[in-house]
């Protein structure tokens, strides 16, 4: 069993993995869908066997509590800058996040926050941070729900948003946002797996999951990730084997 | 479960201590739901009598559609009105989608059937002599109506109870037309739902439990009032 | 004779293809009481709801002011001036008073005017003590009293009633004896159901039985 | 617009033409709602006999307790559910969690307060004197209490469609402690939910419209047989 | 006289503080019938549903085989024999039959008995004609008689009745009174309420007057 964000699941990797891994295993994966935070919690509960998440800071304090072990990292996408096509803040071919968003908080245009603690969530505010600039309820508007959906309130909205190109690539034919900013290092989006530490529960299928994680940072796995195409573009970027 | 308990004094303490986001929650929840019950009533009540009382030729047709729509699923619900209410869509230029407005148009869509469907039992069960006696007395139509609706009143009071329960917890089209938007459209239902997806099932569970305390007054309350009216009936 | 008030023609009536009323003719004589017996089950309320308009008849039409009209067409105009007393009374939630006035608020009374009836008719009807008590909790007998009262304060030109006295004690079928003669005397027509003549005794102007769906004098 | 006729098209034909996928998920939101409102319905038929006829002080708090009831978001029962099922939650030696099993509990705890609840409102409409007619021709309280059930059993069957109506249509619980797991525990709702999600608005709609559909089929059904009946009463 | 089967004593009750019976004492002997008349509202139905055990009365005790029982005590099984009949009877949804029938699934007969008595009274009642019909479509009239039927088919060793023919014609008085007139003999217990002595001659071996919440003979 694993848990994985929506985000993944959404954009039909997993869907596409599964038969490869299955046939070349004999597994069976049943996948759970969750936001990342409850992922992390399903797998503390020792619910499901493995999980596929991003949110570095949280993984960590996840494989130090010991309820998860060997952590490996599967593969990256990034984040970029999503906006109105007239643009009223100027960021469009902006490469430099922070600048991103002084352009946006200075002229007070309307951006639309995940809000949710998802893996996103942490990485805007961290940029928001490192800015050093304050947010104001007037402009800054925390949704509290999925990406997808939050692109389509920003959408709605005609305002700003930040979102990983994985969801960007899945609804951007949908929207009539742009996308405006990208390729700063800082919006990187690494994805790993963990097993669930067997130790802690003793029905965990421990040997499934160890599986999962060797197929997936194997040579074929890696091969599918990076096969693993929407409108032309390669969505995730494998990084187990090159590192 | 030590969580939860946790989860939920500190829910019920920023509560009574009249932490305002918290409030502010809740009250949106509860003004939206009002709203939605109080506007959906009395249509309600009229589709129902005429349902229950009308010879038209269609009438256990549609019954049964209004019983069908029991089943529609809310994040349905809340995706026709956002496809109705997008901006490119028919009602788009009425600028409604992420309001609390749109959130008591599809409250209302919601409970509409549910009333009817509850209200027409009730006003079917009622004797039919009542009817006969208020039209021989010389009372009008709509006269005769609100006798019989008075008179299966009890009925009716649970139709509506049932009507604001399923909307005060319904999330599917808070979310989806409201958009769960920290001070402007979160309800209680929508941050249980983000609590909830962040892992945080004791502090969903704490505003559960909140607005259960809440339902509980408010009912407790309504059912004191239908108690003491039994007295004397 | 004086012409008749309303007169009603070839009432039929089925039920579930049983035909209960068969090509029954009725006229009603203002201040005149018709008194209609049968057995049970031979259609007399049948008849009454008809006439009333709460109950549709298979076929039948209404003659007045020298006009004959199908009952379908004149009915609901007609019957604003005729009121029904069931058989079993049905007194609406709330107080004897509220029963009573329930039809006041449909006339062109005054408010004066209601409230003197009102008393009045209390007062007549021997409910005045029980006038604030809820109607559902009364015993049979003055449900049947409240029913009645409800019915005749109105003063319809014409009033139907379904075997009123049946459950009311020797007293309160003397008084509502009385109150009917005074009701005729001021010219209402009354048709009244019964298997007991003789407590009509001396308001009855007709009798009529019914049997096997005919009217026989 | 044109893209949810066109989904509505293609899931309805994939609905006729016995797409193993789309059935499976249709069949499982049924069998698991029918198993939930079927074993619901008797023990919340007795609790809200015994309410409207019991005398016991309690009464009017239980039913208060009921009714509020009615306003618990799914989601939160099916938080309290999942607790009780993890691991190491009281009942996680069952290994119930992510079952079909687990979501029929689920469904079962929350159409058992809107049985009680509107059947509590039919059951007290019942005239008073069925239970003593009842009573005084010798039959014993079980028979009596069937014998009042049946008397005012279209309000019951009204009640029934309301409690089959939601737990059909929810999908908190659902997903929750089912787990929305393709071919284990996926039903029409959570489904609903993934395409909403993806942003497949339409194919969500032509979902719902399925299950709308054959909801209607149930209901026009049952109400067929109800009208049958009502002729003849 | 023989002994009383059952005796009622200090039978007391009021709704909302108002006292309907005071002190009220009544004894049933085997194979006697009593006649209990009284104003609209004094008490007659409320006494016959306490002695019925469907009305709780304020205090009562009873006294059978020369020992006294608190009413609490006692009444769930005594009410095993005696049946009670609404003054406006409540048909359940069914046909005639099933309604006559509905008590005898609770008795000791075996399966042709209990059919041979449907038959008999559905014939006895006159009601053979009508035995299909949905009880609930019936005149006011036949419903009384299917009411009167459903109890007497039962044989309790008390039979309460209630004003059990106001509305029933002529023809079926006479029929009720000659069934309870067999009844008596074979040792039943009648007590029946009403405002018309005339109708139970010589049926009625005593005759209570209720007034003011007192019984007098
Ligand atoms: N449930 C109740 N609540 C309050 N008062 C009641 C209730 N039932 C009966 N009463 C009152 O008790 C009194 C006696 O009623 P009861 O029905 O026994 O009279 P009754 O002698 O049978 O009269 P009738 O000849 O009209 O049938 C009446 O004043 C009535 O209003
Ligand atoms: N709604 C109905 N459906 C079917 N049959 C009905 C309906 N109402 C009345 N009937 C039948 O019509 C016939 C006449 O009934 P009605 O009530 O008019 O008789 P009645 O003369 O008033 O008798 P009673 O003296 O018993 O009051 C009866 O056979 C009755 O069964
Ligand atoms: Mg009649
Ligand atoms: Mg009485």
């Amino acid at each position: 069993r694993l848990a994985t964000t929506t985000s993944t699941d959404n954009s039909g990797l997993i869907r596409e993995l599964t038969p490869y891994f299955e046939k070349r295993t004999g597994f069976q994966l049943q996948v759970v869908s969750v936001g990342t935070g409850q992922a992390l919690r399903m797998g503390q509960d020792g619910n499901v066997d493995v999980l596929l998440v991003h949110a570095p800071a949280a993984e960590k304090a996840f494989v130090e509590a010991g309820f998860g072990i060997n952590r490996r990292a599967v593969m990256f996408n990034d984040f970029v800058f999503a906006g109105p096509e007239s643009d009223p803040a100027g960021i469009g071919g902006e490469s430099d996040a922070v600048r991103v968003l002084q352009k946006i908080a200075r002229g007070k245009h309307i951006f639309v926050s995940r809000g949710d603690d998802s893996g996103t969530h942490k990485k805007e505010l961290s940029l928001w941070k490192k800015a050093k600039l304050k947010r104001h309820k007037s402009w800054y508007r925390e949704a509290g729900q999925g990406m997808g959906r939050v692109l389509q309130i920003a959408d709605e909205m005609n305002a700003y948003t930040i979102v990983d190109r994985g969801t960007w690539l899945a609804f951007q034919l949908k929207l009539s946002l742009k996308l405006l900013a990208e390729g700063d290092t800082e919006l990187h989006n690494p994805y790993s797996i963990i097993a669930v530490n067997p130790a802690r529960y003793p029905g965990i299928n421990y040997l499934g999951a160890m599986s999962l994680i060797a197929w997936l940072t194997s040579v074929e796995g890696q091969k599918q990730i990076s096969n693993f195409i929407i409108n032309g573009r390669s969505l995730f970027t494998p990084v187990a084997i090159n590192n | 479960m030590e969580g939860m308990l946790i989860s939920t004094q500190q829910a019920l303490h920023m509560l009574l201590t009249g932490d305002s986001e918290l409030w502010s929650i809740v009250m949106l929840s509860f003004s939206v739901s009002f709203k939605a019950i109080i506007l959906t009533t009395p249509p309600a009540m009229v589709v129902a009598y005429s349902l229950a009382n009308g010879n038209f030729p269609g009438n256990k047709i549609v019954l049964a559609v209004f019983n069908s729509l029991l089943s529609v699923p809310t994040v349905v619900i809340g995706l026709l009105l956002y496809v109705l209410l997008t901006r490119q869509g028919p009602f788009g230029d009425l600028r409604l989608l992420f309001t609390q407005t749109a959130m008591v148009i599809g409250q209302m869509m919601l409970c509409f059937p549910i009333l009817v469907a509850l209200g027409y039992a009730a006003i079917n069960a009622a004797d039919r002599r009542v009817k006969e006696t208020s039209i021989t007395l010389g009372a009008p139509w709509w006269f005769t109506m609100l006798t019989v609706l008075y008179e299966v009143r009890f009925g009716l009071l649970a139709a509506v109870l049932t009507g604001f329960g399923r909307i005060i917890s319904e999330v599917g089209i808070s979310m989806m037309v409201g958009g769960n938007i920290l001070g402007y459209t979160r309800n209680i239902t929508t941050a249980i739902a983000l609590e909830t997806s962040k892992g945080e099932f004791a502090q969903g569970i704490a505003l559960g439990i909140v607005l259960l305390l809440l339902a509980f007054m408010l009912t407790a309350f309504l059912t004191y009032v239908q108690g003491k009216q039994e007295i004397t009936a | 004779m004086s012409e008749p008030l309303l007169l009603f023609r070839g009432i039929e009536k089925s039920f579930a293809g049983n035909q209960i009323l068969k090509n029954v003719n009725l006229s009603i004589y203002p201040g005149k009481c018709i008194l209609l017996s049968g057995k049970n089950g031979s259609g007399k309320s049948t008849l009454l709801k008809i006439i009333a308009g709460l109950e549709t008849p298979s076929k039948a039409e209404i003659e007045f002011s020298g006009k004959s009209h199908s009952w379908k067409s004149v009915i609901r105009s007609i019957r604003k001036n005729i009121i029904y007393l069931h058989q079993q009374p049905y007194l609406l939630s709330g107080t004897v008073v509220s029963n009573v006035a329930y039809g006041l608020r449909f006339t062109h009374l005054n408010r004066t005017q209601r409230s003197d009836s009102l008393k009045e008719a209390l007062e007549w009807a021997g409910l005045a003590d029980v006038a604030n008590k809820q109607a559902k909790t009364l015993s049979g007998g003055v449900q049947q009293r409240v029913a009645f009262t409800r019915a005749w304060i109105l003063k319809p030109k014409v009033l139907l009633l379904d075997e009123p006295m049946a459950n009311m004690d020797y007293e309160s079928r003397m008084q509502a004896c009385d109150l009917l003669k005074r009701m005729k005397s001021e010219g209402m027509s009354i048709v009244v159901t019964g298997h007991d003549a003789d407590i009509f005794d001396g308001l009855t102007d007709k009798h009529f039985h019914l049997t096997e769906g005919k009217l026989e004098s």
